[in-house]
């Protein structure tokens, strides 16, 4: 090797060492700028309060001001929602919730594997799934009100959970020898192409009674006179159908990849000893699409979190608050500049979420991946 | 974009400029003939919302007052409700990329204040072809007007009244409302009657009532008639001498009393219904009643949508025979000294609501986009071009000139029976006559105040979550928290002001 | 054993052979897709008339075949293409440049990103993190607060950083892993956009960039960014290691095995991811409400415009709608291709 | 149990994969398809199986026709080329697995787990994961998880390609005891002609989809019917000369060879196996340069370069282990069996002596 070579040698290796860097600082660079000092305002300005004054404007610092009103303030009703009284059994099956929840931590710490990380982890989890069943039973009684937080977390879990049934039926549908499967591929995959304020406009469209399409079928029923708007429990489903007609297209696509790239031969070995398709779904498919199903779920979940131009669009939140999810709750506190109430319902929204994903994550993602593959 | 300068891609964008700025030097040679103007190469931005409404007449002139004076004046629009917002974030960042908007006189509080608007006193005064005079008092003052000094100019003229079909109402024997009980049993009587042809039952009532957007405008018009019998200056959201919410008393209850009772009467989606909704249910010919800007009387002559023509009725708000004694709380029976400016005993409070959409103008930006901004504006609102605006359903300007109220021929073009226009004209009129007009909140942050306070409670009144006190105890707390943060004193001096105390 | 006298049930219930499906399962199964293929293409068919509906059709109760029940017209179409013209196509242009850019851009450093979290072993000092957190925290309160110009205060900080890096990395000693980073940067995706819109709206205003494409593709390559890294880490820890492992052998640099092995052939992932990120740009609403004003306006915007004081204008809606979903759907058949071929597997297989 | 398969044919769209076939099976018997890969011998184990359904043709299982009966009826155990093991199941899971979709009790169950697992020296790895296993053992839960529930009939594809040399000399052996213990039909599918041979009651071997032999293996080897398997049995394989017959001599350009009582052919192929052959000081049959020597050990494998038709033609003798000699020296070859095969070129087909079997 001549001696230029050499040089050229060392200069490209001193490239090649710095390639790891390169590799990841844009990702770390773009998402600093554009997330984690986003993030920190935020935390500012969620402890703040907004004031315009003269050629601009002031954030005047408020501490917990804008949390305590959340909480235990004229917004409460708002966040959390209405309390009813609860009844003994209710009590009951809280006490039942709350007890099993303790009983996973302290088979965890008597597992003599817990680490600090891992505990408190687990306490976190626990303590906040005991308060978020403490505060469903309290407000979804007959005499409480659910605030945007249950009704989030109505969105999120039913939803998701709804979701991913249906796009797991509809992935083993299509998985099967059928004729026009590229068809069907292609229909199904559209709803998630249509911009959500669109759909939820159409969706609007649909669900009118008296002049949409199916308003004959209404009338016919007599239900012409009815209003699923004014029902808070219909409207949430109403919402609710959007948003899975939206987002059933996403878990469906992903499942549907999963199961057609599962080994074939172990279907065969277990339809060859002798197992239904019911046997041959839940022992050999369901493990072995396990891991992306989660991760998939995962994804959704944390998008499911964010939902807000359904609720906005289709009923503006109402009928009163009743489907006012907590990304629109903080979006129509921005809209009237009270950006500390906007940021504090955020974070609290982000908190929750957190817990929850990273939860999810843990406990149920990684066992899955544990076990597959 | 400084970063990027170094791209070719970049060059050769800066050589596409170059070649178009060249070719556009050759075509400005070329049309030397022409004389130079007054804006040439002044570029106004203005903002406001989505159209075809109020951005339809503002994009439509825009081409015309190029033509004048040089000036490009181009029309940016978003969303109704994000304009607001939008506007603020604008101003308050120092971002100014908006040099003029037309938006809510009741922002100019919020606006103004800070110093992002320019006062265009001066201009006005000299203003000849605004023919300021001409304009009705109410607007002129109100909608523009804010400390004595003037920061918009009037395109609009809005508040509410009544719309009820004529056809209806004769063929059941009734005569237009003038208490809300009469309109209540008005209602009530026609309810379920086919009042479009189609076969099936329509609707007594037709009135906004969705969260997030006009409802809370609604409750207020029901109000007026039992919250304010002094005239305008005595208010109807604040007690003048301690800033107490008048929302928590018998008037406010019986109002909001009404304002339930007459969904009985209506759609079973009402709750979802916006102003947009109920005018179209109104002009396809589906509710007897309803209450609204002075819209529904332009929309329903428009012959592409509407199944009312000639067949709609306009009428200031209805009022009550009681109304409210601010020492006890409790209502009482009209006396002479109680409702001064009561007629048959009847105490009305028609409601500006809203206050018409007006124009202002960004103070930080230049002199030369300031001057062609205003004169766009005036352009705009001379009765020229607005005279025969006001008169299109489509423009959403509604009349705000004495003359528009005064000359019937610009209606009869526009394919208002004779009839039909007296009786709009008339209401509007009255209204604006009207010695007890209840003004709408004008106070630092009246967007929580209303939007946020007011519209949740009265959301969650309907869906049946909360009873008439709950409701009132909400708003009552909501508002007194909103005067404790900003001030209760500097809330009240401000609340005075607008009233003209 | 009695293998081929078959109950009628059994005729029924169970298939020919293992190629085909029995007649209840067949029955079933086409009856489910007829009917999801229903409710999915159902809205936007009404979408679709309702776009050749006058107002007074829309209003007066659901027509549901344009000549049969109701005379289609164009005039919201004319509305939309020749009366709005420009002011349709302009944020029609914008919406393509800045979901493709942002998308090209997203994918790309993603992929990187996850290409170097499945082979590189990082071991960033936790030390190393909080004083770069320290330094951004500098730049952004010189340039926000102090009023310093930007690229004066961000070569500030950059000097500060390698500095700092040079002088102090060697005595930190705790720290993180591959793991931890990936879950950092997944868990950015949780955060709602209310939260942060504000910060970097003032951030753009502060840089002279609102309204323009660059801040809405900035944005979105931010926001995305995190969907594309989680994704394609898992296509890349399919490939097997002895492949790159050849390619070094052969002299390949990391970045050209990125690039002319990595990138290849997790193609069908590749595909999935860019398709999934570019549908999430072409309709984002929120960011763009906030970052946009005129210049760089983006269709979602334009059709959530539609819904005036007159109430919902339908019919020019549904055209806003309809054209909106076209370029995606091109989109997709392209791209679609891709997934299906199982590049990978002819890989291992050999 | 019997099979019978009779005019199976199978297509993928316009590509016939199996052209016909035709092959009974005795109860107990072990049956080895036989033929290189793409031959279409997987298919037809699996359409014995029941995993795909021949397009035309019939099976027969125990004289009962199942052409159309789901596997979950035919009482079949198949092992798979890739194991097809439950990767989220333990051993014992995997195992077990067919009788609990039988629904045998739990304590039965475990037993013949076990004793499956006995069978195939598995017992301590039983609460282990697949990808914790190496691949012999895997191979054996994959036959122990086949064995467990003791089915009439045993199919395995390619069982042993994944395993090395070793490994695969012992699994043999086992499979072979196996089979004979428990007595059950088997149709075994490979490439590697040492399997068939050493495994075997009866070989198929399959050529592009049709059977072209079927026999006891030392038949297949001493006997083949064409050139196909004449070729494809045998390693190293069997030598070919091209060249004529013209009055009982088969004669090409490095080869004269007395055939005397074949009739004429113009195009003919003569065959014979390396051991068959021997490099000889004197006078051979075949003149030949040396091209190569290996080693094996107890043998040497020399390949020689032929001049025949086709360049660069070679042919391989096998030889002593102290045969010494040089590359590129020509030698004489002499054919020193009486196994000597001769073949129709253009129909492959074997030639034979009028009336009598013998070549010669």
């Amino acid at each position: 090797m001549s001696e230029v070579n050499q040089a050229k040698v060392g200069f490209a290796q001193r490239i090649d060492k710095l390639t790891p860097q390169l590799l990841i600082f844009p990702t770390v660079l773009i998402i600093l700028f554009l997330a984690i000092y986003p993030l920190l305002l935020s935390a500012y300005l969620s402890m703040s309060r907004f004031k315009l004054v003269s050629g601009g404007f002031e954030l005047k610092f408020v501490g917990i001001y804008n949390f305590k009103k959340l909480f235990s303030g004229s917004q409460q009703y708002h966040f959390l929602g209405t309390f009813g009284e609860l009844l003994l059994w209710e009590w009951l099956i809280i006490a039942l919730f709350i007890g099993s929840f303790c009983y996973w931590l302290v088979r965890y710490f008597a597992s003599g594997k817990a680490s600090v990380i891992g505990g408190i982890g687990r306490l976190i989890t626990a303590l906040v799934l005991s308060a978020l069943t403490l505060l469903a039973f309290s407000v979804l009684n007959g005499t409480g009100h659910p605030g945007s937080l249950m009704v989030t977390l109505f969105y999120v879990f039913v939803g998701v959970a709804i979701q991913f049934f249906v796009a797991l039926g509809l992935a083993l549908l299509c998985a099967q020898k059928i004729r026009g499967k590229h068809f069907f591929r292609m229909a199904f995959f559209i709803p998630i192409m249509v911009t959500p304020v669109g759909i939820a406009y159409a969706f609007r469209m649909l669900m009118d009674m008296s002049q949409g399409p199916f308003a004959p079928i209404w009338s016919m029923f007599g239900l012409a006179e009815f209003s699923w708007a004014a029902d808070a429990w219909m409207a949430r489903w109403v919402v609710l159908i959007g948003d899975s007609w939206q987002w059933i297209p996403f878990l469906f696509m992903v499942l549907l990849a999963a199961i057609e790239n599962q080994p074939k031969e172990q279907v065969e070995a277990a339809q060859l000893d002798g197992a239904g398709s019911w046997r041959v779904f839940k022992d050999i498919t369901f493990p072995s699409i396990a891991a992306v199903a989660a991760t998939a779920v995962l994804i959704r979940l944390i998008e499911a979190f964010k939902i807000i131009d359904l609720p906005n669009i289709l009923t503006n939140g109402g009928p009163g608050i009743a489907t006012e999810s907590m990304t629109l709750h903080s979006f129509i506190a921005w809209r009237t500049q009270d950006l500390g109430g906007s940021a504090a319902v955020g974070y609290s929204l982000l908190f929750v979420a957190v817990v929850i994903c990273v939860s999810f994550f843990n406990f149920v993602g990684q066992r899955t991946v544990a076990k597959g593959a | 974009m400084r970063l990027l300068k170094k791209s070719p891609t970049f060059n050769l964008g800066k050589l596409a400029a170059g070649v178009t700025a060249a070719s556009a030097m050759v075509l400005a040679l070329g049309a030397n003939t022409v004389q130079a103007k007054k804006f040439d190469g002044v570029t106004v931005n203005v903002m406001t919302f989505t159209g075809p409404q109020i951005a339809e007449p503002l994009q439509r002139h825009a081409p015309e007052f190029k033509a004048l004076t040089g000036a490009t004046i181009n029309i940016i629009t978003v969303p109704f409700s994000d304009l607001y917002t939008k506007l603020l974030t604008d101003f308050a960042t120092g971002t100014n990329s908006v040099d003029a908007a037309v938006f809510a006189p009741q922002w100019v509080v919020d606006y103004a204040d800070p110093g992002y608007l320019q006062d265009i006193s001066a201009n006005v005064a000299k203003d000849k072809a605004l023919e300021e005079s001409d304009i009705s008092p109410f607007f002129r003052s109100f909608s523009t007007q804010y400390k004595g000094k003037t920061y918009l100019l009037t395109l609009d003229g809005d508040f509410h009244m009544i719309y009820y079909r004529t056809d209806v109402l004769k063929e059941a024997g009734l005569a237009p409302p003038n208490t809300w009980d009469e309109y209540l049993a008005i209602a009530k009587a026609v309810n379920g009657q086919d009042m479009n042809g189609d076969g099936k039952p329509d609707y007594g009532s037709c009135i906004s009532k969705k969260r997030n957007a006009q409802a809370y405008w609604a409750v207020m018009s029901i109000a007026g008639g039992y919250l304010q019998s002094q005239g305008t200056s005595q208010g109807a959201f604040f007690d003048t001498k301690d800033m107490k919410p008048l929302v928590n008393n018998d008037a406010f209850a019986a109002a909001l009393h009404i304002y339930k009772e007459t969904s009985k009467y209506a759609p079973a989606d009402e709750i979802n219904l916006d102003v947009g909704d109920t005018r179209g249910l109104f002009t396809a010919g589906r509710c007897a009643l309803t209450i609204d800007w002075g819209d529904v009387g332009t929309l329903a002559i428009d012959p592409n949508s509407s199944k009312v023509i000639d067949k709609v009725g306009a009428a200031m708000l209805p009022g009550s025979t009681k109304v409210l004694n601010r020492d006890t709380g409790k209502l009482e029976t009209c006396t002479a000294t109680s409702c001064p400016h009561a007629v048959d005993g009847i105490n009305r409070a028609p409601y500006a609501a809203f206050g018409g959409w007006s124009g202002g103008i960004n103070a930080a930006a230049d002199d030369k986009v300031k001057q062609a901004a205003y004169e766009y504006f005036s352009y705009v609102s001379q009765p020229a071009q607005s005279n025969k605006d006001v008169t299109i359903g489509a423009t959403g300007f509604n009349p705000y000139r004495l003359s528009q109220f005064n000359n019937m021929q610009g209606w009869l073009d526009a394919g208002m029976s004779k009839e039909a226009a007296e009786n709009y004209l008339g209401a509007i009129k009255d209204s604006l006559n009207s010695p007890n007009m209840l003004l709408d909140l004008r106070i630092p942050k009246n967007q929580n105040y209303q939007q946020v306070v007011l519209d949740t409670a009265l959301a969650r009144y309907l869906a049946g979550e909360i009873d008439v006190n709950q409701t009132m105890e909400t708003i009552e707390e909501g508002w007194d928290e909103l005067n404790e943060e900003l001030g209760k004193a500097e809330q009240l001096e401000l609340y005075k002001a607008t009233l003209g105390l | 054993m009695s293998l081929m006298n078959k109950s009628l049930w059994q005729r029924l219930s169970e298939p020919k052979d293992l190629q085909s499906m029995s007649p209840l399962k067949k029955i079933f199964t086409y009856s489910i897709l007829f009917v999801w293929s229903f409710v999915v293409l159902f809205p936007l068919y009404w979408l679709f008339v309702t776009s050749f509906k006058l107002p007074i059709q829309v209003s007066d109760g659901p027509f549901y075949i344009p000549f049969i029940d109701f005379e289609p017209s164009l005039h919201a179409w004319k509305y939309i293409f020749i009366d709005l013209g420009q002011d349709t196509l302009r944020p029609y242009l914008n919406s393509i440049i800045i979901a493709s850019i942002s998308t090209v851009l997203a994918v790309f450093i993603g992929s990187m990103s996850a290409y170097a979290l499945t082979r590189i072993e990082y071991k960033p000092k936790l030390g190393s993190i909080v004083g770069f957190i320290g330094i951004v925290a500098l730049v952004v309160y010189l340039t926000v607060t102090v009023g310093m110009q930007w690229q004066l205060s961000l070569s500030i900080g950059v000097a500060l950083f390698v500095v700092f890096v040079l002088a102090f990395s060697r005595y930190f000693t705790r720290a993180l892993g591959n793991n931890d980073i990936l879950f950092w940067i997944i868990s950015q995706r949780i955060m709602p956009p209310v939260v942060s819109v504000l910060p970097i709206y003032i951030m753009f205003q502060q840089l002279g960039l609102l309204d323009t494409h660059f801040a809405l593709i900035v944005t979105y390559m931010a926001v995305n960014l995190p969907i594309v890294v989680w994704l394609m880490r898992d296509f890349f820890a399919k490939i097997p290691v002895d492949l790159e492992e050849s390619a070094m052998l052969d002299g390949a640099s990391r970045m050209r095995v990125f690039l002319t092995i990595y990138l290849p052939l997790a193609k069908p992932g590749l595909a999935a991811t860019t398709m999934l990120v570019l549908i999430l740009s072409w309709n984002e609403y929120l960011l763009a409400l906030f970052l946009s004003t005129a210049d760089a306006q983006t269709m979602p915007l334009m059709v959530a415009a539609q819904n005036a004081t007159r109430g919902p204008q339908w019919w020019y809606m549904s055209v806003l709608i309809v054209v909106m979903v076209v370029p995606v759907l091109i989109a997709a058949g392209f791209i679609g291709r891709l997934i299906n071929k199982g590049q990978l597997a002819g890989a291992v297989k050999g | 149990m019997s099979i019978k398969l009779t005019g199976i044919r199978k297509s993928y769209g316009s590509t016939e994969v199996v052209k016909g076939v035709d092959l009974e099976i005795a109860e107990g018997q072990f049956l080895v398809l036989l033929g290189p890969s793409g031959c279409g011998k997987t298919t037809l184990l699996r359409i014995v199986a029941g995993l795909e359904s021949a397009t035309q043709g019939e099976v027969y299982i125990q004289g009962q026709e199942v052409t159309n009966v789901l596997p979950k009826y035919r009482d079949i155990a198949m092992v798979f080329q890739s194991y097809a093991l439950y990767p989220h199941m333990s051993v014992m899971q995997n195992i077990g697995y067919p009788l609990l979709l039988r629904k045998v009790p739990k304590e039965e169950r475990d037993e013949a787990v076990l004793k499956a697992a006995q069978a195939v020296h598995l017992e301590p790895y039983l609460q282990r994961y697949p990808k914790q296993l190496s691949g012999g053992q895997r191979q054996r839960v994959a036959l122990a998880r086949a064995m467990v529930r003791r089915p009439k009939l045993f199919l395995m594809d390619e069982p042993l390609s994944n395993l090395d040399a070793q490994l695969r000399s012992q699994m043999r052996a086992e499979l072979k005891h196996l089979q004979k213990k428990l007595a059950v039909t088997t149709v075994y599918v490979t490439h590697d002609q040492i399997e068939a041979m050493t495994l075997a009651d009866k070989v198929a071997v399959i050529n592009q989809g049709v059977v072209q032999q079927l026999a006891p293996p030392r038949e297949i080897y001493n006997d083949p019917a064409n050139l196909f398997v004449a070729g494809f049995v045998g390693s190293p394989r069997m030598n070919f000369i091209r060249g004529a017959i013209k009055q009982g001599i088969f004669s090409s350009r490095s080869c004269e060879f007395l055939c005397p009582k074949m009739a004429d052919q113009s195009a003919a192929v003569l065959g014979v196996r390396p051991e068959d052959i021997s490099i000889v000081a004197g006078e051979g049959q075949i003149r030949a340069a040396i091209y190569s020597i290996e080693l094996t050990g107890d043998e040497t494998i020399v390949t020689c370069s032929i001049d025949d038709e086709q360049t660069s033609a070679q042919i391989v003798v096998r030889m002593p282990a102290d045969f010494e000699s040089q590359i590129g020296e020509v030698v004489s070859v002499k054919i020193t069996s009486k196994r000597v095969y001769l073949f129709d070129a253009q129909s492959q087909l074997r030639l034979r002596a009028d009336g009598e079997g013998e070549v010669l």
